[in-house]
């Protein structure tokens, strides 16, 4: 049984990991700007899908999974300046569906660069398990691991210690204002996209080796990421990260103890109640309106 | 004259099979077109008019659907007693989540109905004893009106057409009127309506029920009309083309959701030739519209067509 | 005057947007082969090869002038694997472009899903998916190519009870191949004294599938079987390595195709499934009839597309049979053709030999499914 | 005249900081009752509170024999308290006629099934709402812009708008929180004469406003706010003489005339 339940919960926490870097993705492009980018998936899979045709080509690994990232950066670049830009002052909901629209251009794309085949990535550093007592996991399950906890980190110090970061923030608080005090809000809303869309590749060479990647890998993926986001609490990106974390463990608690054909019915059933009881997620406030 | 450009649109409705009897596009998409527009319509209530998004409509047009399909063909029961226990399913299902959910706002209100709407569909693939499973359900039997047996395209055109226009009828008659107004305050002011007397969550919660009630109608008739179910029409995507065909018409405009409705309806049969190409230009379309026509493409033609033709059907348009 | 004017214009726009779409009268000199097949989505690697077969097949009978002197012409869409479009675009076919015949249906529900309009517009259809339900009870216009799921699940019971194996676990996805395979293997197993002591599912888009074989790994189970297909039974595959689980694991013929090898690396090695003997063609006797025409098959496709998976050989089938039908009908009228496909006897086609009857619309025995197994990257018949 | 509105021992807190602190008063009916005090004071608290926007932490409000602490907004503006706002919460979405007619909600029943099917009873309702919005518009003087779209207007028309609105719920208590706010010389005018006419009609009126010329003007009763407490309270002409009010409006010099 605590064998098992160990399985469970490497296996929960390199799911949860990846699910926390597209969460973290979501919640940077909020905070930035209000807006929930449902291109968060492609992203990933974009990253995943040109580091194994980088690496296809003979390209040394290191450098094509860094050429990866920035390629995936640029698409993140170009979606905030040809798309977001152009629909300032765009609804809520318009927003949602530009990026929607956004999310099925970009699978369009991949489907004609990369077709309907599926692509497996070679794992950083062999396949041999590591065994943890009874339990397993791959050197890729640790690299998931660390990546993310590395990723998390370097957000966090770059939030809270570069001027750069600050000023993101700033933003996120108020864009008036922000802008009032001199800082380029255009820049700063440029410089979050890059950011999360280098995440999101990120994530996606991290789990490429372990899963398998078509050209709409990212929808699951972008999904998954937005529950996290929102079960931690839109506005705080360590919230996505915990969310992340913890949708990952449901669905393998979920589906270890209870159903694994309703594991992921069972996770949105959480999400849910944790919604009912806490309309501003886990660890996020709930907005009131000024009068 | 309020009801001026309903009765046109009813008369080209009523019109286009007369000129096209057996045209593919009229009588098969455009019975598609019609169960579309019924479901944007009750979305757009929702939506566009009470300011509450729902990515889970789907759901409901599912529950309607699934209740019509697996009481007629694995119990036998009569269509219209099937279509009646779907609505009091709904209702059950619809008030018993409403305020809850709709006590969410923004982002946490999408995530709230995105994931009742998964669920719902996860247990129609999972309960496959009962519904048959992602192969589906086949066999459902069609309608029966007064011994007049509902069995054609055509003739389905003819029910659906009818049902169809009643949804915009009713769409339109409620905008224009006492809880219609309260429903567009809620939008526009919550704390503003509160104050006035109109009772916020009690309000959003009738307008939900409502349009899932329209959804769960449609859901059963589809069924009827299909004979075939299966979960992946009622997934996650599908509730997103709806919110999508309602703010590419235009938010709070009924005849801007009839409009999306079909336009999304048809977009994907003149976009099969482009083959590997289809979704590339439909997410891209999808994105031009929504940066350059934010209010959406029937508000935005019936504001620069003209004041005369506009008039028409401009009922309850917003105003921003 | 304005309002009628710009009434007018819609009406003439929306005209004007119909018109080339109105029915296109049918030109004689060309038999039309209508197809739906699932060319985007989950089950694109069905579809794929499927059409790829059609396309180069039609062009070859073209080349050699043509059925009964006319062309064959391929009209085809793709369902996405959705029921819904597929229905549609059946009546798109039989209404808009009035083909004669239907091959397609890459998927079960697909297929499922159109069985009703073929039959109420009386058009023959050759179904390219699996579930047993499509031709079983017989539907007067519909016929199928590929084996069942019952037959596959058949094949692996026999070959499990070889082993002496009676108690195995199942783990299967959430998609419709999966879905009906898994009804399939839980009818069976009594009959071959096999007990089923875990039956565990996971999502087609999932990236991990420990949890599920952790569980499976605490039982009792002598094997395990996987149906389904993509991606995901090359995950079980890795999972099962990776948890150092040393059952033998059985696939069903979902991933009869070299992408799955590629795809799983190691973690192939030494799993069995049943498939059709297109996979080993080279290594068939001479005198199996079927090597000929397997050869010829693989050769012609692997020259124009790369590996051949049976798949796209489903497709070759049902291509044939057509062909051979309107040949023996010596006309296009569709009750004819019907009940020439229903004759078909002794077609030798990639999936084995083919016999109908009133009763059969498949016409193959369970010894058309080859026990294959995995070895040094490649198939060994067992 | 007895009194309309009966507030004790009101105290709402935000974190720790006491925004309202123990209040206590009568506002008698009929009369103009005005609140004014520095910005923060906690005026406008006071009104979301008062109007249940806002519950308070302790205390009761009570209105002609009825608690309204615990009731939701639209139960206390069943009870006859209407509002306005001031950040405007115009329903931007409608027509000025049609955003007055939101206010006559409580005047009407008819509901969602009615109206979809337009029953006779539905369409008799709506004419009965629409005289009585165009009444409130004309009692406003703005019977000309009924079809106006609400975006087109300027503020200092919206402002009577939203006066018009709450009108329009006939509501016994009408509570206006910084009326003349961004008007001009004018517009201010014409306020302080609607102000006085609404007065005039019966309704008693809960006035917030920094515009000391208006209050002083239309008020029969003046209530000093200072950090959530009471300062000082007394006719126009005696807050006007005292030296506490004078003292906290920065030593008298910011004109209370």
């Amino acid at each position: 049984m605590l064998d098992q339940l160990i399985q469970f919960l490497i296996t929960g926490i390199t799911v949860g990991a990846a699910y926390a870097l597209v969460g973290l993705g979501f919640a940077i492009i909020y905070n930035a700007s209000d807006v929930v980018n449902f291109a968060q998936g492609e992203f990933v899979m974009i990253g995943a899908m040109s580091a194994i045709s980088l690496i296809d080509m003979g390209i040394p690994y290191g450098v094509a999974l860094a050429a990866a990232v920035a390629i995936t950066v640029c698409v993140g670049l170009a979606l905030e300046k040809f798309a977001i830009e152009q629909a300032r002052d765009a609804t809520v909901v318009s927003t949602i569906i530009i990026t929607i629209g956004a999310s099925i251009f970009l699978r369009g794309m991949a489907l004609i660069v990369w077709g309907k085949d599926i692509y497996a990535m070679p794992p950083f550093s062999g396949e041999k398990p590591i065994h943890v007592g009874n339990a397993t996991m791959l050197p890729q399950n640790i690299w998931v691991m660390a990546g993310t906890a590395a990723s998390v980190l370097l957000v966090r110090y770059f939030f809270n210690r570069t001027a750069t970061g600050k000023a993101i923030l700033a933003c996120s608080y108020n864009m008036k204002a922000a802008s009032l005090v001199g800082i380029n809000v255009r820049k700063m809303l440029l410089i979050s996209y890059g950011l999360s869309a280098g995440l999101g590749a990120l994530a996606g060479i991290l789990i490429a080796p372990i899963t398998y990647i078509t050209y709409d890998s990212g929808v699951m993926l972008g999904l998954k990421g937005f529950s996290a986001a929102i079960l931690g609490g839109m506005g705080n990106p360590m919230g996505a990260v915990a969310g992340g974390m913890l949708l990952g463990l449901l669905e393998c608690i979920g589906a270890g103890f209870i159903s694994s054909g309703y594991k992921d019915a069972i996770a949105f059933v959480v999400i849910l109640m944790v919604l009912f009881f806490r309309p501003g997620g886990l660890f996020g406030s709930a907005q009131a309106e000024r009068v | 004259m309020r009801l001026a450009g309903f009765y046109l649109f009813a008369a080209l409705v009523a019109l286009l099979p007369v000129v096209f009897p057996d045209n593919y596009y009229v009588t098969v998409v455009g019975v598609t077109a019609f169960f579309n527009i019924m479901l944007a319509v009750g979305l757009n209530l929702l939506m566009g008019y009470a300011g509450q998004i729902s990515l889970g409509h789907a759901a409901f047009f599912g529950i309607g659907a699934y209740v019509s399909a697996v009481t007629t063909v694995r119990y036998g029961w009569n269509p219209w007693v099937a279509m009646a226990a779907g609505l009091v399913l709904v209702w059950l299902i619809a008030n018993l989540i409403a305020r809850p959910i709709l006590r969410l706002k923004g982002h946490y209100l999408a995530m709230a109905t995105l994931g009742f709407g998964i669920i719902i569909h996860i247990v129609l693939v999972q309960a496959d004893a009962f519904t048959g499973g992602p192969d589906g359900l086949s066999g459902i039997p069609g309608l029966v009106l007064f011994g007049w047996h509902v069995d054609s395209d055509l003739r389905w055109y003819v029910v659906a057409g009818a049902v169809m226009l009643l949804y915009v009828w009713l769409s339109l008659n409620i905008i224009d009127s006492r809880e219609g107004r309260a429903l567009r305050a809620v939008h526009g002011s919550e704390v503003a309506a509160s104050t006035l007397g109109i009772d916020i969550s009690g309000t959003k919660v009738r307008v939900f029920v409502l349009s899932a009630l329209m959804a769960s109608l449609t859901g059963s008739l589809f069924a009827h009309q299909q004979a075939f179910v299966s979960p992946d029409s009622f997934s996650f995507f599908f509730s997103i083309e709806l919110v999508t065909m309602v703010v590419l018409g235009g938010l709070a405009s009924t005849f801007g959701a009839v409009f999306g409705a079909v336009i999304l309806t048809f977009l994907p049969e003149f976009l099969v030739v482009f083959e590997d190409f289809q979704m590339l230009i439909y997410g891209a379309i999808l994105m031009l519209i929504m940066i350059f026509l934010p209010r959406g493409l029937f508000v935005t033609m019936a504001d620069r067509i003209g004041p005369m033709f506009a008039g028409y059907f401009r009922q309850g348009i917003r105003e921003t | 005057m304005k309002v009628l004017k710009l009434f007018l214009t819609v009406i003439f726009i929306l005209l004007f947007n119909m018109s080339p779409l109105v029915p296109i009268v049918h030109a004689s000199g060309i038999i039309k082969i209508g197809s739906f097949l699932a060319l985007t989505g989950p089950a694109s690697f069905l579809g794929d090869p499927e059409l790829k077969t059609l396309k180069m097949y039609i062009d070859q009978i073209n080349s050699q002038g043509g059925v009964l002197g006319k062309k064959l012409e391929l009209v085809y869409y793709d369902t996405a694997g959705h029921a819904k479009s597929a229905k549609d675009i059946v009546k798109r076919l039989i209404q808009k472009d009035r083909v004669d015949v239907i091959i397609g249906g890459s998927t079960s529900g697909t297929s499922l899903a159109v069985i009703d309009i073929v039959q109420a517009r009386k058009i023959p259809f050759i179904s390219l998916a699996g579930s047993i339900k499509i031709v079983q009870p017989v539907k007067k216009w519909v016929f199928k190519t590929p084996h069942t799921d019952r037959m596959a699940a058949a094949k692996i019971f026999e070959d499990m009870k070889k082993r002496h194996i009676t108690r195995i676990a199942l783990i299967t996805g959430n998609g419709g191949f999966d879905k009906s395979g898994r009804a399939q293997c839980l009818d069976l197993a009594p009959r071959y004294g096999i007990k089923i002591v875990a039956d565990e599912s996971y999502g087609n888009a999932d990236t991990d599938m420990t949890t599920q074989l952790t569980k499976i790994r605490a039982t009792d189970a002598q094997a395990i079987l996987n149906f389904g297909f993509g991606k995901a039974p090359a995950i079980v595959a890795k999972n099962v390595k990776q948890l150092g689980i040393r059952l033998p694991l059985y696939e069903s013929h979902g991933v009869a195709s070299k992408k799955f090898i590629a795809l799983a690396g190691d973690a192939a090695e030494g799993i069995r499934l049943p498939a059709a003997a297109l996979l080993v063609a080279d290594k068939l006797p001479d005198s199996d009839p079927q090597k000929k025409v397997l050869l010829g098959y693989r050769n012609m496709y692997e020259a124009k597309y790369g590996p051949v998976s049976t798949f796209g050989g489903h497709a070759y089938d049902a291509l044939f049979i057509t062909v051979g039908a309107i040949r023996r009908a010596g006309c296009l009228d569709k009750a004819k053709i019907r009940d020439e496909i229903e004759k078909t006897k002794g077609f030798v086609g990639t999936g084995g030999i083919f016999n109908m009857s009133p009763e059969d619309h498949l016409g193959l025995g369970l010894d058309a499914f080859k026990m294959l197994e995995i070895r040094n990257g490649t198939w060994e018949l067992i | 005249m007895g009194v309309l509105l009966q507030v004790s021992g009101l105290v709402k807190a935000y974190g720790g900081v006491r925004a309202i602190n123990d209040l206590s008063f009568d506002v008698k009916k009929g009369k103009v009752f005005s609140v004014i005090g520095p910005n923060g004071a906690g005026k406008t608290t006071l009104f979301n509170l008062l109007t249940g926007v806002d519950t308070p932490d302790t205390g009761s409000v009570n209105l002609d024999g009825y608690e309204l602490v615990g009731r939701p907004p639209h139960r206390v503006a069943a009870c006859g308290v209407s509002r306005t706002f001031q950040n405007l919460q115009i329903f931007h979405n409608m027509t000025v006629i049609e955003n007055v007619m939101v206010g006559c909600h409580l005047r009407g029943c008819s509901g969602l099934w009615s109206a979809a099917l337009r029953l006779p009873s539905l369409l008799a309702e709506e004419r009965r709402i629409r005289t009585w919005a165009d009444e409130a518009l004309a009692f406003c003087g703005m019977e000309d812009l009924a079809q106006a779209r609400s975006s087109e207007l300027s503020y200092g028309v919206l402002k009577k708008l939203e006066i018009a609105r709450a009108l329009a719920a006939k509501p016994r208590m009408l509570l206006l929180d910084e009326p003349a706010a961004g008007l001009n010389d004018t517009e201010t005018l014409e306020m302080c004469e609607l102000i006085k006419k609404i007065s005039e009609t019966g309704v008693t009126v809960l006035l917030v406003e920094h515009n000391m010329g208006l209050v002083m003007d239309v008020s029969s009763w003046v209530f000093v706010l200072n950090y959530g407490s009471c300062l000082a309270q007394g006719t126009p002409r005696e807050i006007q003489r005292n030296p506490q009010v004078i003292a906290a409006y920065l030593g008298g010099e910011t004109g209370i005339e």
